[in-house]
């Protein structure tokens, strides 16, 4: 399977996202520079965290307009994989593919540590190595995460399951209803805070987020199986 | 060369941590009068002449990059041109 | 600012205008003599930056020649912008420590912050991959506001700079005591990777080579910095700062990648930041170490303001420039690297043969100055020192015995003193995995890098004990390099070399001075004894608000190698049951 | 009960990386007539009434906590008193 890494100026997890995909996972990826107009050739599409435009304005409001966004969203409506995982997540929502925004952390300070994450849905393309209610250990490293979104999204989230990952336990940033990863309607566009990327070593700590990309891998073996 | 003033504000049903610990903040210095505190961005535009209509020109500018209008409202004044 | 009308030359000596830019009479006849006429108000402003003790070091020059530099595993020794040490396979680190004290006094967020873009530019400059960065940091007592405030915007700075640019921020100290109220001490470090062929130097050599000048617009801020930071803080510093500069790390980021790029290029001949003293200690320094001469025309310099006078440009200290030299002919080329990243290389000089820095503005030459001058022939004061009566005063008391009745109750005392108990809110603000390399997280003696692609992992450490060093220098010194060896040994590391950070009060005085030799001589045999010599730091003297001077604080930052990464070990307490043992004397 | 508008902005010569990255990102969705975005604050304060001198209450708060003088200006409107 073929990854993209979207590179946004300002970009910093993206070294994070490939090797993991890469040395890890051992599947394809390759960095795709935010100017670039083509995403056909990938089946899985990884927006990874960091300052892109320095989160200037706001985050992830001036890297929705870059080029590359507009194959995101196609690749979004052709129903593949897309991953964003912190800065990615709020570039994902600024740029509507996914409800919500994300506010600065009720602390109002950046945190960098390990949290409890709790497996809300595990029947995603996402999380179906996973089991639901499975807790795993991950790291955050936010600001600016604390998701919010009107009572009616919320209600409407939480019934149709596409609440996937929420803060088990003490929730750092203040979101609401705990939560940190959100799947978008039609169950192919995730969206969190947490760095599943940089939990997919013993040696760094956690091994916990392997599954999630494994779950990405497998769910697309299987479904290109029927095509073959 | 007209400067344009743009206010962009968290919507009311939004919670503004910011401004609450700016308001306890000046609490603990004294002023137990303020009641609310409510932060938000000033952005000074300066534009040149072009011939798109200015009014509508910057309500996109707000709407499409500016403010996000899922948390924030925006309103904008247009100062006076100032003719170089 | 209004443009001045800036003083003739005549001007300048008659009404000693050079005093206000910290330069003396005798400072002031050795320009004459070396131009052989009066300078103009630019190459004044030229030698008082150059020859500020921050650039020139010309006060500490003597003691910096006590510290071994060398060894088998240095390649590059103090000089450039960061030393540099052979951790095999090809492979080197690199690795700085600098102060950003008195920027971090008036405004600490950027002060702290640019004090991180500034120690990173020193390593990518190299054409190194920043891999790392620490901090060692000193205030005042907790209870007062004003040192809670510089606490929280300091470590907020060091966060919003190094997250944001992505460097991971993996260790450091905090020291509290009430010598630092008024000159707190902020510095930073960077580590960085490098193959052996990438190195790079700061050189400007090769006649009709085109210099180019890459990164942020120049303003207004920071004109003087370098003075300013060589100067005792008082109540009028707010008075006297120049415009504070503001980092701008996304443009680093963008910077550092061009960079670490640019370094494979060819057409590169030498890169130097624009750090203290901006662009004339780029250009000068570049010019006179490959033995060659710079011109330049100012008006291509990219400017942020209107009206912008060749003294103001020279001497600004606009965060995220670099100066690079780059064969002639192959501009475009660079150009189109840098482009990519939304930046622009501009030319606005070429390296001449005459060893003069010539500068254009206007279409008119406003400074016409030998390089070496201004790089090198900055005067070397020698000092006097005297013994202090404090320290004969303790030297002749008798040890105290410390008495502890309770000793549950003096440890929780002891673990709630800020100085010691956990960092935790600290460096829970520093992106600390970034990268995803980092194997021992703050939170243990030393922090450990991996180095990808390798079984091997870099240990890390900062450390100082000020108070030691103020009771006595030569052995405080010397356990402030041990502390950091045993740092890195307990993690699993063999240390390599040091970098350090003087940070001190006024040389002027013979108490501080004798402080500062005394130190170097303990941090010298320390490194000796451990083969750990000292490859690069930085001087931070006239630490000192009102006549108070901080305690003496040369910080150690020391980067041990783990040779393989099942060597690495952590201070916790992995078992119940598990024996502990005492070792050593 | 009265309402004061906090307009905190950066210095003149100080450099703002957001204005420029904001007319960066303008100007690549084709306002190119923009020349210039500076980003300040806005604040809003609610301040119920007091003893004090409101004038100077509100200046004291601006140079002691709103604004950070080293790097920036402010300037307030008090408006109209709304009367509950
Ligand atoms: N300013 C800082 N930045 C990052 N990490 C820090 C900082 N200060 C302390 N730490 C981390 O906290 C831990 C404890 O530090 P310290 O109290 O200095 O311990 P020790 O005295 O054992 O060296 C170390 O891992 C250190 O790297």
């Amino acid at each position: 399977m073929k990854f993209a890494v979207i590179q946004f100026p300002g970009s910093n997890c993206d070294l994070d996202m490939y090797h993991a995909v890469k040395d890890v996972l051992g599947e394809e990826a390759e960095y795709v520079w935010h100017d670039e107009a083509d995403l056909s050739g990938f089946d899985g599409v990884l927006v990874p965290g960091g300052f892109s435009f320095g989160d200037y304005l706001r985050c992830g409001a001036i890297a929705r307009f870059s080029n590359i966004m507009k194959e995101v969203v196609k690749a979004a409506e052709a129903g593949k994989p897309v991953l964003g995982v912190c800065n990615g997540f709020q570039v994902l929502t600024e740029a509507g593919l996914l409800p919500g925004a994300l506010l600065r952390n009720r602390d109002l300070k950046f945190m960098c540590r390990n949290v409890t994450l709790k497996v809300e849905n595990a029947g995603t393309m996402f999380t179906a190595e996973y089991a639901e209610g499975d807790e795993l250990t991950i790291p955050i490293a936010h600001g600016e995460g604390n998701y919010y979104c009107d009572d009616e999204t919320y209600s409407k989230l939480k019934e149709s399951g596409r609440i996937v990952f929420t803060y088990s336990g003490d929730n750092p940033n203040g979101s609401v209803g705990d939560i940190a990863g959100i799947l978008n309607e039609k169950g192919n566009v995730l969206g969190m805070m947490p760095h599943p990327e940089r939990a997919v070593e013993k040696l760094l700590g956690s091994d916990d987020g392997l599954k999630m990309f494994q779950s990405i891998v497998k769910e697309w073996r299987e479904s290109h199986a029927n095509y073959a | 060369m007209t400067k344009v003033n743009v206010f962009v504000t968290l919507r009311e049903s939004v919670l503004d941590p910011q401004g609450v610990a700016v308001k306890d903040a000046l609490h603990s210095m004294g002023y137990a009068e303020v009641s609310d505190v409510r932060i938000g961005k000033f952005l000074e535009l300066t534009i040149d002449e072009s011939e798109r209509d200015l009014d509508t020109a910057v309500r996109e500018m707000c709407e499409k990059l500016l403010a996000n209008t899922v948390i924030e409202d925006y309103r904008y004044e247009i100062k006076e041109e100032e003719r170089a | 600012m209004p443009t001045m009308l800036e003083p003739t030359a005549e001007q300048i000596r008659d009404e000693k205008l050079y005093q206000q830019m910290g330069m003396t009479d005798e400072e002031f006849a050795m320009v004459e003599k070396i131009l052989g006429r009066l300078p103009n108000y630019t190459e004044i402003g030229l030698f008082s930056v150059m020859w500020s003790e921050h650039c020139s070091y010309k006060n500490s020059k003597p003691v910096l020649r006590k510290f071994p530099t060398e060894g088998p595993q240095v390649l590059q020794g103090p000089g450039e912008g960061a030393g540099i040490v052979d951790i095999g396979d090809n492979q080197a680190v690199v690795f700085k420590m600098e102060s950003h004290n008195h920027p971090s006094a008036i405004e600490p967020y950027q002060g702290a912050a640019t004090g991180v873009g500034g120690i990173l530019r020193d390593v990518f400059s190299m054409g190194a991959q920043p891999i790392a960065l620490l901090n060692s940091l000193r205030f005042g007592e907790l209870d007062h506001p004003r040192t809670r405030y510089l606490f929280e915007e300091v470590v907020a700075g060091i966060a919003g700079y190094g997250n944001c640019i992505g460097i991971p921020t993996v260790g450091g100290e905090v020291q509290f005591d009430p010598c630092y109220a008024g000159n707190p001490l902020v510095n930073a470090m960077a580590v960085g990777l490098i193959n052996h062929e990438d190195i790079q130097r700061g050189i400007a050599s090769g006649v009709g080579n085109t210099v180019m000048y890459v990164g942020a617009k120049t303003g207004r801020d920071g004109i003087h910095g370098a003075t300013f930071a060589s100067e005792e803080l008082t109540e009028d510093s707010d008075e006297k700062r120049p415009a504070v500069q503001v980092g701008d790390p996304f443009m680093e980021k963008l910077l550092m990648d061009a960079c670490i790029e640019l370094v494979k290029s060819d057409a590169l001949v030498g890169i130097q930041d624009m750090g203290a003293a901006g662009l004339t200690s780029s250009s000068a320094e570049m010019a006179s170490k490959a033995g060659y001469g710079v011109e330049m025309n100012l008006d291509l310099v990219p400017q942020r303001e209107t009206g912008m006078t060749a003294y103001e440009m020279m001497l600004s200290e606009s965060q995220e420039r670099m100066l690079i030299v780059v064969k002639k002919g192959r501009e475009e080329e660079i150009n189109e690297l840098f482009h990519k990243y939304g930046l622009d290389a501009v030319a606005i000089g070429r390296v001449t043969d005459d060893k003069m820095l010539r500068l254009y503005h206007n279409g008119e030459v406003v400074a016409e100055v030998p390089a070496d001058a201004l790089a090198e022939e900055a005067p070397v004061y020698h000092k006097p020192s005297a013994e202090p009566q404090y320290f004969r005063d303790f030297q002749a008391m008798a040890a105290a015995e410390p008495k502890v009745e309770d000793l549950g109750g003096t440890l929780v005392s002891l673990l709630q003193q800020p100085t010691i108990a956990s960092k935790e809110w600290v460096y829970d603000q520093y992106d600390h995995q970034v990268r995803t390399s980092t194997v021992v997280k703050p939170g243990s003696d030393a922090a450990v890098v991996r180095v990808r692609g390798t079984d091997k992992a870099l240990a890390m450490t900062a450390d100082c004990n000020s108070r030691y060093i103020y009771l006595d220098p030569e052995t405080g010194g010397k356990i402030a390099v041990a502390e950091a060896a045993r740092n890195i040994v307990c993690s699993g590391g063999k240390p390599l070399a040091i970098t350090d950070c003087l940070n001190f009060g006024s040389p002027e005085r013979t108490d501080i001075f004798w402080q500062i030799e005394k130190s170097a001589d303990g941090i010298s045999d320390a490194c000796r004894a451990l083969d750990a010599p000292v490859i690069g730091g930085n001087v931070s003297l006239y630490n000192e608000r009102s006549g108070e001077a901080v305690y003496p604080t040369p910080t150690i930052g020391m980067v041990g190698l783990v040779e393989k990464l099942d060597h690495v070990t952590t201070q916790h307490a992995k078992e119940a049951g598990d024996q502990v043992y005492l070792i050593g004397e």
